[in-house]
């Protein structure tokens, strides 16, 4: 069975094979402490047997998810666990990546459908990520203000679900979906109108490529000097993290349009509207996506950040500020948490949006976005 | 000179319209002052003057800030510490470590992930969802984080600016290395050539465009990150320093002197990485 | 065909040379030709030698540089704005993100063609081209000759007087090739419109033309004209007649004699 | 030598002053410590940093500092050089309030990040709601200056004696056009600047014994700035690694910390602790009682 | 050419399908063929009808899905590793950052040859293809036609006993063509090298092969294969002899037995 699998392959089953070797003479000593972990340290040796025996997939998987339980069960409440414990968090990464390579492998071959087990991997490997965090925290006793346990930022998650929700609607729905829109917008139709004038493209151009490079965060402290406490001066912030990104982006999609294209309207002596709508706009699509793609993350980020310099005592900058404070770190990692999904949401939809309108684009066509 | 004087004459409207708005913005305030002084009837032209030259201007004007610019740079010595000339250094310092681990994680990155199938489908969501994390709330627990396990200075605003950066690198890389077409590697797969050889005589030249393209977007953001780390790292100075102090003590002309200087500096780093570019292209006979 | 024709294009002492860094490159030198109405000329002639060039002068996409041109009678950009030719590029150029048929629809839209007249002529020229059945594709599901037959269809469907035509059937194969050219003849033969073709093919040339244009490489200049004698209607088998392969005889000689060997390509 | 790292709470200014002073004048070096001196700012939560190992001694306020130890950073006070609060609420007479009972339906600046307690203890002993609810105030995080009550955008703005009411003065404010409400005076004070280090150090005569000569040297250094204030003004100035403060504002701060400061007598006075932790405790900030959160170990070691 | 000679490749009842969303593409299907060393075998067929699927199984860059398929007796995948062939593929495929030299000695410093070798095979064979005095210039400073010449140097440089030309001449002008194929001819002659060669040009195919392969569109299958009488020995001029003319009829009618026209381009 061996021929079937990768070098990568081999060397993982025998990082999580031998883990579950010395785990099990390790824990010999301290034999039924953890029945749990003894079953983990028992069959991950067995799946040492897989250079002789057929060994499927799936049960790699499932060795990964026994060994995440039983490390979970068997945290010890305080001061350090014992150190082959560690190993036993070695064995169970390596089988979940060994499970992910064979399944990634499996689904190259066409032996599994692409749809729904596409998702399967990704997630594994986050999850993977959150059982290492856990166990590491908790495992080496790493002080809750510094870096609290995941099942202590969901159990916080849970029990503020009603302050996480007020702080996204101030801080996503009031300041970021306005300032994104105002922002994105008027980035297009500068474009358009600068596109229009070569003097004025020469001149704003390299203006806008100075301010788009620029940090522009810096300007925080002065849109709420200037806009005041609420979500307004967020939402200025925004609009000028957004605009820049759209403006040269949008400029440059303009002149996406090949030589050719253009000639054959020329041909048709088509005016410069009919050529900006049924042309030009057209060509820039994949290009004005990509600032609406860059924009989607770039604007939750500076909503956030302008809290930090003053606002009315909701949104999820302002949470995070005084939590930080208060030394609440595990509702700041609950409201960091609020903003990543929201934020991989934001930008999922938008990248899901441009499947559907570019979807001629080569990019698009062929292969993973 | 074609391509100059557009580039000025939208400077000089800018700066008329700037120098148009903080006589808007000053106004109320300086109206205010007046009163409290017994100042009836100043002239509009002098009321004009006393709004360019407030000490705390909502809107400085331009030539407070070009005056700042000019007392914290060219006036003192640049070892002094109320030199932005020190603080752009410090800022600079920062910003080039953690340029080169961003760019380094990031070529690493688009290595393995277009190596690896697993790596290819698992990694990719991770690294979008990475970036919409707001990294100006994790700074702060960040630096404590690194100071509890004994880094301090320097590498922890790099480790920030690595984050930023290394971002615009993978995916460029990642489209860069897959850029090559079908036939360009068919044409290795006659010769047998090895994964290695594909990689050096193919993808990596292929690349290079998409890499520089990557660089002069991640250097400007590793600015950004080196800024916003100065902002929760205020041991050392630095010019996210100096945009804080200046905000907490409400000096205005202070915070605007900062962020120009800082753009400036995120200028002159994307021109250089432009220059680099220009330089690799000659070596590599791009076409001009 | 002769009788009382008019000149649809003129050329006079026509010169265009492009400015390039190292030293301007001259790709029209004293050019002199007449085209007249319902004329079917071919260019042919080595790689680079101006063929594009000429017919991209005559639509008005590039400026002469030196000597006159009139188009109908006009200058070309008076021309291009009466729309008065349909040009097929040497590639497709149809826009990816719209179907076929919405493709061939394009320059009816800009011009203002009411929807049903729209609908109607590009269901006609699509017909023509063996299109049928694939208006509702996009250019990248169709293959390379199929893409070149839209970008035909596209050309015919407004009906202009004068076509001109980049090497349209170059990515065909010679079966493919045979069935449009007649099907091209016929349309002409038809219509009565005026057709300027370029094509590196011999044989096309001489089967398809009323007049032949031979140029030669850098500085492009028209070296030989070779009025054809054969008869308007030309079956497929006209190419085995000694009258045919004597044309193409002088043409290759004349090709030929432009072709100094190494320099060029 | 012994090393010793000081956080403090906020950027190197004369709030500080006795530390910086006592650095610059050598005073540390007389006893035998070597001191590092870390600024802090807006993002830097000085209990957090020494949970994290990155300092031995931090300057907190008591109310902040009690709720750092229930949440799991056991801190405690080792001794108290500021004795009043500095903390003030002033409101221009524009918005018109000039008693507590206008401020119902106002919109007040309060700065959080750890500094909000003294202010909700306040409203708590007043029965002045600020949850948004009827007859309340409305509150925002106030950013760290004047600006909002210059922009209108806050009735009233927190202000501390030595730092933003020198601000406001400078821009023509005074008490003729102010409405002052000084906590201290209100009774409403809760223990600012007090230093605290980690319960389980406190086990280790050495640290004891380190701890005890810093407190001493500090003492000895916020003496010589109060006896010295334009010496202590320039050295604060030049300490400051940003290059930010200025001399003249530096001047105004050393003047009005004096005030606020006992340079003879660092030990923590019982009565406040009792009150500050009472209203804590009223205000749901803590939940029980702390146990050990002061030793008089050190200052009674000065003696 | 006859007597003792081997089969270089042989294919036995070869399918190849490509999965495809909607319905799977047979682009070959029970494909009988043998090619004998010093063979030199033209594929003509219309587009689309597997001819550069089949090169690309030959060369194993496509894996067939049914039948068998050998080269020199080997599995392809073992061919390949013997380095048994040069390909020429439809496109140049030049790397833009290497000049030509270094262009043509991309599979040598792959395959391992030392410096001095190197540099003589890249001047030999860019001599033979006549772009001598082009060696430090990149790709896009030549014409098509040039850089077509440089990948058909690539190929020739390691001189692999096999030659797989997948349309090598479709972007050149008819003179050049013309040169080029009889350089080629003199080549094959001189080396005993077995040659695959893809084109769309009924003379060309004649002209060149011993033998042609004239293959259906899809499913792509061999209709005929026509063996060539011509001597081995072809002046250009043997184009306008009866018996050349007469392959090439039976060529064009094998061509459009296929041809079911509708479908296809
Ligand atoms: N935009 C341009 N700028 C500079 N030189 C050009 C430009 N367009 C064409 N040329 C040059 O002009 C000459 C004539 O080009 P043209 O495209 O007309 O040739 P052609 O006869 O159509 O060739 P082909 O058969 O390869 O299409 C060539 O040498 C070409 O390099
Ligand atoms: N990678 C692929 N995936 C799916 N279908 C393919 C692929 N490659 C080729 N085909 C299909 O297989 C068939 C044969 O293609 P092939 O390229 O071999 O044709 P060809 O004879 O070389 O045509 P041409 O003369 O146009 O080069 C075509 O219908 C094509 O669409
Ligand atoms: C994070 C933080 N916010 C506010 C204060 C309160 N405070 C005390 S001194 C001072 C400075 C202005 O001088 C301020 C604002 C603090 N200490 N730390
Ligand atoms: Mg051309
Ligand atoms: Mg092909």
């Amino acid at each position: 069975m061996i021929r079937t699998l990768s070098m990568l392959q081999l060397y993982l089953a025998l990082i999580a094979g031998g883990c579950g070797l010395l785990g099990l003479a390790a824990s010999l000593p301290t034999l039924g402490a953890a029945p749990l972990m003894q079953i983990f340290f028992a069959v991950s040796t067995l799946s040492l047997l897989r250079l002789v025996l057929p060994w499927p997939f799936w049960l790699d998987g499932v060795l990964a998810a026994l060994g995440a339980w039983a490390l979970i069960a068997s945290l010890p409440a305080e001061g350090l666990m014992p150190l082959h414990h560690w190993l036993a968090l070695i064995a169970s990464w390596a089988f979940a990546w060994l499970f992910v390579e064979r399944l990634a492998a499996a689904i190259r071959a066409g032996k599994l459908p692409e749809t729904g087990t596409g998702l399967v991997i990704p997630l594994i490997f986050g999850l993977a990520l959150i059982v290492i965090w856990e166990v590491v925290t908790r495992g080496a006793s790493v002080s809750p203000v510094l870096l609290p346990a995941p099942s202590a930022i969901a159990t916080r998650f849970a029990a503020s679900t009603g302050i996480l929700w007020a702080d996204f609607v101030q801080t996503f729905i009031k300041s970021v979906i306005p300032g994104y829109i105002i922002g994105c917008i008027a980035g297009l139709l500068v474009a358009i109108a600068v596109d229009r004038s070569p003097f004025l493209k020469a001149g704003i151009m390299p203006i806008g490529n100075f301010m788009s490079a620029l940090p522009i965060i810096g300007i925080a402290p002065i849109m709420v000097m200037w806009f005041g406490f609420d979500w307004q001066s967020k939402a200025a912030v925004v609009v000028a993290m957004t605009f820049f990104p759209m403006l040269v982006n949008t400029v440059a999609g303009l002149n996406a349009a090949s030589a050719i294209e253009r000639d054959l309207m020329s041909t048709y002596a088509a005016s410069y509207r009919q050529t900006l709508m049924k042309l030009r706009l057209p060509a820039a699509g994949p290009f004005i996506f990509n600032a609406l793609k860059i924009n989607s993350t770039l604007a939750l980020i500076g909503a956030i950040v302008a809290e930090f310099f003053g606002t009315p005592v909701v949104g999820m900058g302002f949470r995070i500020s005084t939590g930080v404070g208060r030394l609440a770190i595990d509702l700041v990692w609950a409201e960091i948490a609020v903003a990543a999904i929201a934020g991989s949401a934001f930008y999922g939809v938008i990248a899901l949006i441009e499947r559907g309108v570019t979807f001629w684009h080569p990019s698009v066509r062929g292969g993973r976005a | 000179m074609n391509r100059i004087l557009p580039v000025l004459t939208i400077l000089l409207a800018i700066v008329v319209i700037w120098y148009a708005a903080s006589v808007w913005m000053n106004a109320p305030w300086q109206t205010r002052l007046n009163e409290r002084a017994d100042l009836a009837n100043v002239p509009f032209t002098e009321f004009v003057a006393q709004t360019w030259a407030q000490d705390k201007p909502v809107l400085p004007s331009p030539h407070q800030v070009a005056g700042e610019i000019w007392n914290a740079t060219i006036a003192l010595e640049p070892t002094s510490k109320r030199s932005l000339a020190y603080h752009g250094w410090i800022t600079l310092s920062a910003t080039l470590l953690g340029f080169a681990f961003g760019t380094s994680l990031g070529v690493l990155l688009a290595v393995a992930i277009i190596h690896n199938d697993a790596s290819d489908r698992s990694l990719m969501p991770w690294i979008i969802a990475s970036q919409t994390v707001p990294i100006v709330a994790v700074a702060p627990m960040l630096v404590v984080g690194l100071n509890a396990v004994g880094l301090t200075g320097l590498v922890p605003k790099a480790l920030i600016s690595m984050y930023l950066s290394f971002f615009p690198v993978v995916v460029g890389m990642v489209k860069g290395l897959r850029s090559p077409e079908g036939i360009q590697l068919d044409l290795l797969r006659t010769y047998d050539a090895t994964p290695w050889q594909a990689f050096w005589k193919l993808r990596w030249p292929a690349a290079m465009p998409f890499l520089f393209a990557s660089m002069k977007v991640g250097i400007a953001i590793s600015l950004v990150g080196a800024i916003v780390a100065e902002l929760s790292n205020t041991a050392g100075g630095g010019l996210g320093v100096r945009l804080l102090t200046g905000s907490v003590n409400g000096q205005t002309v202070q915070i605007w002197a900062a962020l120009f200087i800082a753009a400036g500096l995120a200028a002159v780093l994307v021109a250089v990485v432009g220059r680099a570019e220009h330089m690799v292209n000659r070596r590599t006979g791009v076409r001009a | 065909m002769d009788g009382k024709t008019t000149a649809v294009v003129e050329a006079r002492n026509l010169g265009l040379t492009f400015p390039a860094g190292d030293g301007d490159i001259v790709a029209l030198s004293d050019v002199n030709l007449t085209i007249d109405k319902g004329e079917f000329v071919s260019f042919i002639g080595p790689s680079g030698c101006g063929k594009t060039t000429f017919l991209r002068a005559i639509a008005d996409l590039e400026k002469p540089t030196s000597g006159t041109l009139t188009v109908n009678g006009q200058t070309p950009e008076n021309a291009r704005k009466d729309r008065a030719y349909g040009y097929v590029f040497q590639a497709a150029a149809l826009y990816p993100w719209r179907t076929i048929e919405d493709n061939v629809a394009l320059p009816l839209e800009i011009m203002g063609y009411g929807s049903a007249d729209r609908a109607e002529r590009v269901r006609r020229t699509l017909a023509l081209v063996n299109l049928s059945g694939f208006e509702k594709k996009y250019p990248w599901q169709l293959s390379g000759g199929m893409q070149q037959r839209a970008s035909i269809a596209r050309a015919l469907s407004f009906d202009a007087d004068l076509l001109l035509m980049d090497e349209p059937f170059g990515a065909l194969d010679e079966i493919v090739r045979d069935h449009l050219n007649s099907e091209l003849l016929k349309l002409w033969a038809r219509t009565e419109k005026t057709i300027c073709f370029v094509t590196h093919s011999i044989p096309e040339a001489v089967y398809l033309s009323t007049k032949i244009v031979v140029m030669s490489p850098r500085p492009g200049r028209v070296t030989d004209v070779i009025v054809s004698t054969l008869p308007r209607e030309r079956p497929l088998d006209i190419r085995e007649t000694p009258e045919f392969l004597e044309i193409a005889a002088r043409v290759r000689d004349g090709l030929r004699a432009g072709h100094s060997y190494e320099e060029v390509v | 030598q012994d090393a010793l790292t000081l956080q403090l709470k906020w950027v190197t200014q004369a709030q500080f002053a006795g530390y910086l002073v006592a650095e610059s004048k050598g005073f540390y070096d007389e006893e035998n410590l070597d001191i590092t001196i870390l600024p802090g700012g807006p993002n830097v939560a000085p209990e957090q940093v020494i949970a994290g190992g990155g300092a031995d001694i931090i300057v907190a306020w008591m109310a902040a500092a009690m709720s750092a130890r229930e949440a799991g950073v056991p801190l405690v006070n080792i001794a108290q050089p500021f004795k009043r609060s500095g903390l003030m609420m002033i409101c221009p007479t524009e918005s018109e309030v000039t008693e507590v009972a206008d401020f119902p339906g106002k919109t007040l600046g309060v700065w959080f990040f750890g500094n909000e307690y003294p202010f909700f203890a306040w409203m708590n002993k007043e029965g002045i709601p600020t949850d948004g609810s009827e007859g309340g105030v409305t509150v925002l995080q106030q950013s760290f200056d004047i600006q909002p009550m210059i922009q209108g955008q806050a009735d009233c703005i927190s202000v501390m004696t030595y730092n933003e009411y020198g601000q406001a003065l400078d821009a023509g404010y005074g008490p003729d056009n102010l409405t002052i409400f000084n906590y201290t005076e209100m009774g409403n004070d809760l223990l600012e600047d007090g230093l605290y280090v980690m319960e389980d150090t406190l086990s280790d005569p050495a640290k004891v014994d380190a701890y005890t000569r810093f407190v001493r040297a500090s003492m000895k250094g916020w003496q010589y700035a109060l006896d010295n204030p334009d010496e202590a003004a320039q050295i604060v100035v030049d300490m400051d690694d940003t290059g930010a403060a200025e001399l003249a504002h530096q001047r105004y701060m050393v003047e009005e910390v004096s005030k606020l400061v006992d340079p003879s007598d660092p030990a923590l006075d019982e009565a406040t602790y009792d009150r500050t932790v009472k209203a804590l405790m009223d205000q749901a900030i803590i939940k029980a009682e702390p146990e050990g959160a002061f030793t008089t170990a050190v200052t009674d070691a000065l003696n």
